[in-house]
């Protein structure tokens, strides 16, 4: 029976991206990806991964797909303005045929030889997970992974997204800060709802956190969910990037301030470089994972909210130079 | 008696029939309201597969992914609204395959 | 052995002071960092010719579990040639970017980023955090391409993101089909269970599309030309000189390092057509280039074909023309780097003080801006190979290397491609040079200032310099990595 | 016939779909969305192929999870860029089909670089000079 | 007990099918509305009173409340949102003509939420 439900899943998942693809209409593909994420997080729980589950919904569902549905926002205020004809139908030309479809076809042909004859693998991580769990400080596998076995890849994860939020920073010409927003319409069952929804989300993200150490959870899905909230309170109308803006820079930072001071004054005690020391690791893992949700909630809604005004005007030379 | 996890696999692909069922309005559907609908009902419905799931493959931990999928369906309506509509004017409705 | 996570940890430490307090002085706080880390790159080349490779437990977790970091002979002549450049890129930057006020305000921390992710991934042992170093690489790279926010900067900027991330997608999807073959992501332990099936090879081909892309190799170069002809100059030196660089060391990693038996003599042979071409196809467009910097990126792409000449005189042959071709390569690697930084600041320089990027402005500047001038002459030298300069040994090793190994039509498409670079160079001297232009003493010209001018210079006489003391880093290229030598038995 | 392998067999038709569009459209925005789904293709690919006849493996995963947020970062990144673009030039697509280099066009160059001029080097207030203009039209680079 | 878990899960499931089969017959946006709110939420609280019997703890059986609760809420408003976003862009065709409540100044009857049971 559930390999019935795996099936079909798969089939969804297939019938749901080629929906996205082959959808002439844009906003029509963006929710159609909308779905595909939501589908998705259904194929992690059934690849026994809850916690890419949890990350799949909280930023897959959750975040891109605002993204994507401001971007599409974006295009088809423009356009509507510009000329009457339906934005959102594709009227883009088509690049030629040759090259997408040896790609395709040679990428399925390479990756079933490559499943198909697919060696023994000799060495096992897992049993090695397993082995050093106990000296990791969490109980939780991936958490342990992420934030004690493999800990530089995770350091280098914050800067990735620390380097996006400055390019969108970068990018954001000055006079736009200047520029008067127009004041959202208040809506009182929205505002009703997000007085209600808020608490409510910010508790799930700090219990999302709190479980990562013993259950599936961690620091990323607690920040996606404090960047949904964030992104809801924008939404409703509450102008949460200017009183941002102020605490912005440090809020940013200071995840990636806390992991690295952390990961450099273990050294001095003469330890090789982001090794905790023996007692200290569940704590020590779970203050920067706070650390960490705070700042990712902020990158990830700052990533929504530098973002252009829809109605910048198309076409003209962007004053880019503020003096 | 079927046992307990084969009934929770069949009520979990019941509704993930239903899932797939919103994927027609989705595609078909008219305007953006409609297809913003679907999307809403996806995650309802994503809801109760959940839960159902959890109790099917014994893991709590689909709990919580509920709860957050529960939190999160709505942003993308709420995005959809707010940034939809402020600049247009009252807009005609969509002309393409009105059923 | 603390040094090897110093040289990480530098750049972030001051790509969170730029980023947190920009209302320091961050141009000369950042050549202070830059000080500080070239005396760690040099105490780390002293560490490691003294007492050889090192490995470093990050987090003293065990290889297959934990991540590696690996310092031998190769990786530390590439963090000396990226602390020397950058530093002098540093000192470059500060002066230039008084023109720029906008862009200045996020310039550095992008440059510490891009810094740290470079060291990252010169010193990484593990492919996954290849990947993450190649991301961060990226990202920075089209953040600082895209930085004056202008229609072109951002145009260049998304064909460069869509050509690397696709690149990035291929690279991860060969480390997800090697990882669920042999288990472990550890490059050392891979190169020992790595043997030829299909899985195997379609990872490396999938690793290796995905590199080229973002090498920019001939028929995956579209992306370049537009990146590093419109970028700043600072930012298209940095970029044509290390960023293109990470990804091709990453490629001569695996198949001379790690899978170093695995490289079919036909497919090497594909690879050096591929460089082949690419040199044929670059010189040619640079030679048609209306734009100095246009030329001067299309130059970069003919150059990173002599790059992937490595692999065919590398494979198949005898261990002694193996070896040659290896430090051939590698030295090309360094001289290529700093001859192109040279190349990029003095052109820089030229059109800030002409106005004009085209070629035809530059008429009769020789006689007006000869010091920058003079940087743009040497590093061409050291591009054509001629006898004093690193390219020239560099070249000269390849040509050993192809003739030990009889194969002489890489020797023929060795030499037609530095004359290809004789044209294109001697195309701008023309115009420069142009006695009649003289004489009419044609266009004002402004002052450029003078640290612009000294350390386009200082890059290229470094890398004349290499032409001389080039003993001394292939004497380290050639250390044997760790137990298995890059090529077995090769003694220094 | 193990639902990991299936799963692993479904993220191979995933990367083959979205690299049919990634190199088929012209649209940024798709190309984006065609990225997106290839990387949950890939992803796909990671966990199912290790987890396939295997016992749970936490590294893939861990891996999985680090890629995602990756992912997430690289596509705002690029939805940034591109809505920039697109609220400068009023374009959804580069400009493939004109020359392949940027179309420089005489006078807005040599204005950037006449303002840079100013700024660095106000002594030399010659504005009304022009370096010489190329006969060169900006057609044919 | 075990048979009126099973009653109650297929009750949830019937509603939930019936709300999609709204969604799909019904032609006019409006009325969709009315089946997926109403019909979705109610097969969710049948499914999750089903499931509340075998819950592993009492905390586990309080978060499925939860969850039934905050969907309640979400789903309330987003419709209300919805049939706002639709009014403004008259993007539905009106079945059996203009309803006359639309006054003057476009301000018309403000709707009753349907089941806006959200904690007051």
């Amino acid at each position: 029976m559930n390999l019935a439900f795996d099936i079909v899943l798969g089939l969804a998942l297939l019938l749901t991206a080629l929906g996205v693809f082959s959808s002439k209409d844009l906003f029509r593909a963006v929710v159609m990806f909308i779905a595909f994420g939501l589908l998705l997080a259904l194929v992690w729980v059934r690849l026994d991964a809850p916690d890419l589950a949890l990350a799949e919904a909280a930023i897959g569902a959750g975040l891109t797909g605002v993204l994507m549905i401001d971007a599409v926002a974006h295009l088809s205020a423009n356009t509507l303005q510009n000329d009457q004809r339906d934005d959102q139908y594709d009227h883009s030309p088509k690049r030629p045929l040759w090259l997408p479809v040896i790609s395709c076809v040679g990428l399925f042909v390479l990756l079933l030889g490559a499943i198909r004859f697919r060696p023994e693998a000799s060495v096992s991580l897992p049993d090695m997970v397993r082995d050093n769990i106990a000296e990791s400080g969490v109980e939780h596998p991936i958490t342990a992974v992420l934030l004690n076995f493999r800990s530089y890849d995770t350091l280098l994860e914050i800067a990735v997204l620390l380097v996006a939020v400055v390019v969108a920073m970068a990018l954001k010409p000055a006079a736009e800060d200047r520029v008067h927003q127009p004041p959202p319409a208040h809506d009182p069952i929205l505002h009703g709802l997000t007085a209600r929804l808020l608490p409510a989300m910010l508790l799930v993200g700090m219990y999302v956190l709190w479980a990562g150490s013993y259950m599936p959870g961690g620091a990323f899905q607690g920040g996606a969910i404090l960047a949904a909230a964030l992104v809801f309170l924008q939404l409703a109308g509450f102008a949460v990037d200017r009183y941002a803006a102020s605490l912005l820079r440090l809020g940013l930072a200071l995840g990636f301030l806390v992991f690295l001071t952390v990961a450099v004054s273990v050294m001095i005690g003469g330890r090789p470089f982001l090794t905790y020391p023996e007692g200290f690791a569940g704590q020590l893992i779970f203050f920067i994972e706070a650390m960490l949700t705070l700042s990712i909630g902020l990158i990830l809604f700052s990533l929504f909210s530098q973002n252009p005004p829809h109605s910048g005007a198309v076409g003209h030379q962007g004053a880019n130079h503020d003096q | 008696m079927i046992e307990a996890h084969t009934a929770w696999y069949l009520a979990s692909f019941v509704l993930l029939l239903t899932l797939i069922a919103g994927l027609l309005r989705i595609w078909h559907g008219p305007n953006p309201a409609d297809r913003m609908l679907a999307a809403q009902l996806f995650g309802t419905t994503g809801v109760g597969i959940l839960l159902t799931l959890a109790q099917a493959m014994q893991m709590p931990a689909l709990n919580d992914v509920a709860l957050v999928l529960a939190l999160l369906a709505t942003i993308a309506m709420v995005a959809f609204v707010k940034r939809m509509s402020p600049q247009q004017g009252p807009t005609k409705s969509q002309p393409e395959d009105q059923p | 052995m603390n040094l090897i996570p110093l040289l990480l940890v530098i750049p972030l430490a001051w790509a969170l002071i730029s980023l947190l307090l920009p209302r320091l002085p961050l141009g000369p706080i950042a050549v202070l960092g830059m000080l500080v880390q070239l005396i760690a790159s040099a105490l780390l080349w002293r560490s490691v010719q003294l007492d050889g490779a090192a490995r470093y437990a990050i987090g003293d977790w065990m290889a297959p579990l934990g991540i590696t970091l690996v310092a031998d002979g190769l990786t530390v002549t590439l963090l000396a040639m990226t602390a020397l450049i950058a530093i002098i890129c540093a000192v470059y930057a500060l002066f230039y970017l008084r023109a720029h006020p906008h862009e200045k305000r996020y310039f550095w921390p992008l440059f510490w980023f891009l810094l740290a992710a470079l060291n990252g991934i010169w010193l990484a042992g593990d492919l996954f955090n290849l990947y993450v170093g190649l991301e961060l690489v990226t990202l920075a790279a089209v953040g600082m391409v895209t930085l004056s926010g202008k229609r072109n900067a951002l145009a260049a900027g998304l064909r460069y993101l869509y050509a690397a991330l696709l690149g990035s997608l291929g690279y991860l999807l060969g480390v997800a089909l090697l990882y669920s073959a042999y288990g472990t992501l550890d490059m050392q332990q891979l190169s020992q269970l790595m043997e030829n099936n299909w899985t195997t090879q379609a990872a490396l081909l999938l690793m290796t599309l995905g590199l080229l892309v973002k090498t920019a190799i001939f028929p995956l170069h579209a992306w370049l030309p537009p990146a590093h002809g419109g970028a700043l100059a600072p930012v298209s030196a940095l970029l044509s000189a290390l960023v293109v660089k990470s990804s091709f060391y990453i490629l001569a990693r695996l198949w001379l390092d790690a899978g170093s038996g695995l490289l079919p003599v036909a497919g090497a042979q594909l690879l050096g057509v591929l460089g082949a071409s690419a040199i044929f196809y670059g010189g040619f467009k640079a030679l048609q280039q209306k734009e100095i910097k246009m030329l001067v990126a299309y130059s970069t792409v003919a150059q990173l074909g002599y790059l992937m000449l490595v692999f065919p005189l590398a494979t198949g042959t005898s261990p002694a023309a193996a070896m040659l071709a290896w430090q051939g390569g590698m030295l090309h690697l360094v001289a290529h780097a700093f001859a192109k930084a040279a190349m990029f600041l003095s052109v820089g320089t030229l059109v800030l003080a002409v106005g004009s990027k085209q070629i035809s402005a530059l008429a009769g500047i020789s006689t007006r801006i000869p010091l920058s001038l003079f940087a743009f002459g040497l590093a061409g030298v050291s591009l054509m190979g001629l006898p004093p300069s690193g390219g020239f040994n560099a070249k000269w090793l390849m040509l050993q290397s192809a003739m030990t190994s009889g194969q002489w039509h890489w020797v023929i498409v060795l030499s037609l491609g530095s004359l290809l670079t004789a044209t294109y160079i001697f195309k701008v001297f023309r115009v420069s040079f142009d006695q009649q232009a003289i004489d009419q003493g044609k266009g004002v010209v402004a002052r450029a200032h003078w640290g612009l001018e000294v350390s386009a210079l200082l890059l290229a006489a470094i890398a004349i310099g290499l032409g001389f003391a080039a003993a001394l880093p292939i004497e380290l290229l050639s250390l044997p990595q760790l137990e298995n030598g890059a090529l077995e038995g090769v003694s220094p | 016939m193990t639902s990991d392998l299936w799963f692993a067999l479904m993220g191979v038709a995933l990367i083959a779909l979205a690299a049919f569009t990634f190199f088929r459209q012209v649209h940024l925005l798709r190309r984006i969305l065609a990225f997106n789904i290839m990387g949950s293709g890939v992803f796909l690919v990671m966990v199912g192929m290790a987890q396939h006849q295997r016992e749970t493996d936490p590294v893939p995963q861990a891996l999985v999870l680090t890629g995602i947020v990756v992912a997430v970062s690289a596509t705002a990144l690029a939805l940034i860029i591109f809505r920039r673009f697109y609220s400068v030039s009023g374009q959804v697509e580069l400009d493939e089909y004109q020359i392949e280099e940027p179309t420089q066009n005489e006078d807005h160059a040599s204005d950037t670089m006449k303002d840079n001029i100013n700024s660095l080097q106000d002594a030399l207030q010659s504005d009304d000079e022009a370096p010489a203009k190329p006969s060169a039209s900006k057609g044919d680079q | 007990m075990i048979y009126v878990q099973i009653l109650l899960v297929s009750l949830g499931c019937l509603f939930f099918i019936v709300g999609t089969l709204g969604l799909l017959r019904f032609d006019d946006a409006y009325s969709r509305i009315h089946a997926i709110t109403k019909a979705d939420n109610l097969g969710l609280g049948l499914l999750v009173l089903g499931i509340l019997p075998s819950a592993l703890s009492v905390p586990q059986g309080l978060k499925l409340i939860l969850i039934w609760v905050l969907v309640l809420a979400a789903s309330a408003t987003a419709s209300y949102l919805i049939a706002h976003y639709i009014k403004q862009h008259q993007l539905s065709k009106l079945p059996h003509g203009a309803r006359p409540d639309t006054t003057a100044d476009g301000q018309d009857a403000e709707p009753d939420p349907t089941n806006e049971r959200g904690p007051q």
